[in-house]
């Protein structure tokens, strides 16, 4: 199993019991009341309930964070030079290009944001299955189609990524070394295309088992999602989080 | 008594490749267990497929529940009437949950909802899986998907069974629980194995796919010799 | 490329959902349910591809593959690599939320571009050409997605363009290294199975 | 004389499962063929991939070519000696054409494209596969999957040879061409096989592997008394 993925199948804890569409919605709240907030002490606050959330969730909190943490790269640089792009009061300088003030503020308050929007959301959401997903969104009205294309998705990662390993282990059986060369972008390449093309064979073989089970264009999908009073619970809370984080920013 | 199944000089290649299968002659009769075995890329595979019309035969004659079968509209009711497990599970399970899985031939037969339910646990308890209703397919282990496969091919309550290597990569207690289950379901079925002692404890009959024919095995190994009739 | 929440001005990550929700229809609208199976199985190939970590000098860049992706898919890139983007954001903290319109189509679109400009030359009689429009594909892919995240950023703010300059200029490697990769991929496929560019994703415009 | 390979102790269990291995002792001369044989998921290919050091085992030491083994560094040098043929080929072929799989190999080893080139047509033409040499490996047969995955791995010169099940239900044709390359090659190697018929035709010894220790196995089977040494 990759890691990260899928960790949250039946995860109990106060948030697994909550109603996985609950979940979503609640998300997508608290990410737009945190985005729209540049206030510091909302920021803050909104970053602490995140954590309260993951602790509800009952996640692994270091790996946790450590993925909240991480940035595409191009994203820390952009951060990081942000207070000598942004005019504005001069804080320091560095190597002779003085930072502004300002500028470290944004910088700090885009980070603020990111962190709390993306631990909420993996505390919230990547604590159910990928296949409990599918069904919340179904149940929230995304097309079948897309929902279709999910579960396919998250039905065969798995599957080809264990074919990966056991390509990628015959590779450095074979003295394999990745390193930045022709050679090795070249076999990069042939990995992906035979397993694109292997994909493709599959996907062949699972139409005729389809047909077999005589497919008349139509997936199943049955959940036993049920509103309850801890799902109201749940949300009013939500919205009394962002209420306050929103106030904050007002205030 | 009339074959449930039979095949008679069947030639096949694949596009671009050497003939696959030259004249194959099978016969399936009720209660039967025929097991088929023969090396890889011998065309065991590739026989199932045109038993039950995934692909069409060069030459030869597919007979199925007393009906020449010859277009597409035909087999349909054949994949129908038999039940095909593929050798290999990921290709079959392609349902998010166990359930789902289970109930996609049912729907697809036209029962309703709850009818399709009702089947699923009913399959699950007879195979006593009722714990992995709702487990998500891509968890299972190995043996739990190989067993699911069976369900899901069982709820649409076929005649006839078509297992391709059902205990491939198995252990043994696996093995042994798929044993006790083939033997005690009523259907006629053919086995694809590569596994002689798994084809002793089953098998009614048993053939070798080779050279593109069908042929009672000979015996190389002295345990062996008990197989067969 | 994925940028974060919090980043982007609120007209910007709004224009980018409205565009993605567009793409993402378009694409679903040519996605028949027997072809939904194939996708999702490629798709799932592009996420794991996705994970292949190439060396770059003493540090390392992940694949995006976005070229490859629709050269493969046409249309349908763009429900697949949403789908790709939503895993990512949900269960690895990688990316955002309410940007995730804007990453779609900052990975999408030059997918659906690539396809409209390479696909003809996938299909060259000779493999090793073919194979050469799989590297063109590749690079400009990758040039389309960081001039796409460039705009988004230059949109936002003025702020941000020494930046987006800067991070443009950086992703030359990338691109190399991308372009290369998808030629030999296509190289690859179009000796072994040519049918995965088109029979099944044969667009209307083509037949 | 010293061994090889020598295999100590060693423990080795998945993460989240029983222990596979627990306590194997294994020693590999040169000029022995040795057969390794053992019941499905005993553990057999994960023994492989911890002498060359793939896995790494959880006790134990393992001695290759004179030294102790430990580091990631250390391993570098034992896979390039020891070659592993993969037990199914589809895991290890992975270029367009045969003649670039066999050359992904010596080109891991630094050779420069030309001599490369010159390795491949010299290992095909070894093993008699000459013709093979431009085909597309996707397009193999089973059996000349299988060689063409033994010629890559021969390209890389190994003083040893690690064959995980190279006959896994091959044709007869082509077990006799595998029975006679193999013991026309010089090196030494293990050899992992379920066929007792296999085994006899190329072991100078064969070792068990069950409970995860290897033993000298118990013959099942009348013909099979001649194993062993
Ligand atoms: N879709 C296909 N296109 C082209 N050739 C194929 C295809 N499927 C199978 N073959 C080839 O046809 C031959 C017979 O394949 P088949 O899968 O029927 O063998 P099998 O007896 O089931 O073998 P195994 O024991 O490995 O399952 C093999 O040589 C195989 O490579
Ligand atoms: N990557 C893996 N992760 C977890 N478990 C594994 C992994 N690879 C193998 N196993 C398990 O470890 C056990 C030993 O596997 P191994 O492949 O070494 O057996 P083997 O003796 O080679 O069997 P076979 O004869 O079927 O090839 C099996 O129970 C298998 O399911
Ligand atoms: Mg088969
Ligand atoms: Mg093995």
């Amino acid at each position: 199993m990759i890691p990260g993925l899928d960790q949250g199948e039946e995860s109990m804890g106060v948030i697994g019991g909550i109603d996985p569409r609950i979940r979503v919605v609640a998300a997508i709240v608290f990410a737009m009341a945190v985005v729209s907030c540049r206030d510091m002490a909302a920021l803050l606050s909104g970053l602490a309930a995140a954590l309260g959330v993951l602790v509800l969730a009952r996640l692994p909190v270091l790996p946790t964070l450590r993925r909240m943490v991480a940035m595409d790269m191009f994203v820390v640089f952009i951060l990081v030079m942000l207070p000598f792009t942004m005019p504005g009061d001069p804080l320091f300088e560095f190597a002779g290009f003085a930072a502004s003030r300002q500028g470290l503020m944004r910088a700090v308050e885009i980070g603020l944001k990111a962190n709390a929007v993306v631990l909420a959301l993996m505390a919230l959401v990547g604590s159910m299955s990928s296949v409990t997903l599918g069904h919340a969104l179904y149940r929230l009205r995304l097309p079948e189609n897309l929902v279709h294309l999910l579960l396919f998705t998250v039905r065969y990662i798995d599957v080809l990524h264990q074919e990966y390993l056991r390509l990628r282990i015959a590779m450095e059986a074979r003295g394999f070394q990745p390193a930045t060369t022709l050679h090795t972008m070249r076999s990069f390449g042939y990995l992906v295309g035979m397993m694109l093309v292997r994909a493709l064979e599959r996907s062949e073989r699972i139409l005729a088992a389809m047909s077999c089970r005589g497919f008349v264009g139509h997936f199943p999908l049955f959940d036993a999602f049920r509103i309850g009073w801890r799902d109201w619970v749940f949300a009013a809370a939500t919205v009394l989080v962002c209420t306050l984080i929103v106030a904050l920013e007002i205030a | 008594m009339s074959p449930l199944i039979q095949l008679s000089g069947i030639h096949f290649g694949y596009p671009g490749r050497p003939p696959v299968l030259q004249g194959v002659d099978l016969q399936l009769f009720a209660e039967e267990r025929l097991c088929l075995t023969g090396a890889n890329g011998a065309g065991k595979s590739t026989l199932f497929q045109i038993a039950v019309g995934l692909l069409r035969p060069a030459r030869g004659r597919v007979v199925a529940f007393g009906r020449e079968r010859l277009g597409k509209a035909d087999f349909i009711e054949v994949k129908r009437r038999a039940g095909l497990v593929f050798q290999d599970p990921d290709d079959q399970l392609f349902c998010p949950t166990v359930i789902e899985d289970i109930a996609f031939g049912p729907l697809n037969l036209g029962k309703s909802k709850d009818e399709a339910k009702a089947i699923v646990g009913d399959v699950l308890e007879r195979l006593r899986l009722g714990h992995l209703r709702d487990r998500i397919t891509h968890k299972l282990s190995g043996g739990e998907k190989r067993l699911v496969t069976l369900a899901a091919v069982l709820a649409m309550e076929p005649d006839v069974l078509l297992l391709d290597e059902p205990t491939n990569a198995l252990d043994e207690p696996t093995t042994e629980r798929i044993v006790e289950i083939l033997n005690a379901l009523p259907q006629a079925m053919i086995v694809i194995s590569h596994d002689p002692h798994f084809r002793r404890k089953i098998a009614t009959r048993t053939l070798r796919l080779e050279h593109g024919v069908l042929d009672v095995p000979q015996p190389r190994c002295s345990h062996a010799a008990s197989e067969g009739e | 490329m994925h940028i974060v929440d919090g980043a982007l001005s609120i007209p910007v990550v709004a224009g980018g959902a409205v565009l993605a929700a567009a793409g993402i229809g378009l694409g679903l609208k040519r996605l028949t349910i027997e072809n939904i199976p194939a996708t999702g199985v490629l798709s799932a190939t592009f996420f794991v591809a996705s994970l292949i970590h190439v060396p770059l000098g003493p540090s390392s860049v992940h694949l995006i593959m976005n070229g490859l992706a629709g050269l493969v898919l046409g249309w349908a890139a763009f429900p697949a690599l949403f789908v790709g983007l939503l895993l990512q954001a949900v269960f690895f903290g990688f990316g955002g939320l309410l940007v995730l319109g804007v990453n779609t189509v900052n990975i999408a679109l030059p997918a659906v571009m690539v396809h409209y400009l390479c696909r003809h030359g996938i299909g060259a009689a000779s493999p090793n050409r073919a194979m050469l429009w799989g590297a063109l594909g590749g690079a400009l892919a990758i040039a389309f997605t960081t001039a796409g995240v460039a705009v988004a950023l230059a949109l936002t703010g003025n702020e941000f363009v020494p930046a987006a300059k800067m991070v443009f200029f950086a992703h030359i490697p990338v691109m190399a290294i991308e372009a290369l990769l998808s030629g030999a991929a296509v190289l690859l496929a179009r000796r072994v199975k040519p049918e995965l560019f088109g029979a099944l994703f044969q667009e209307k415009s083509h037949a």
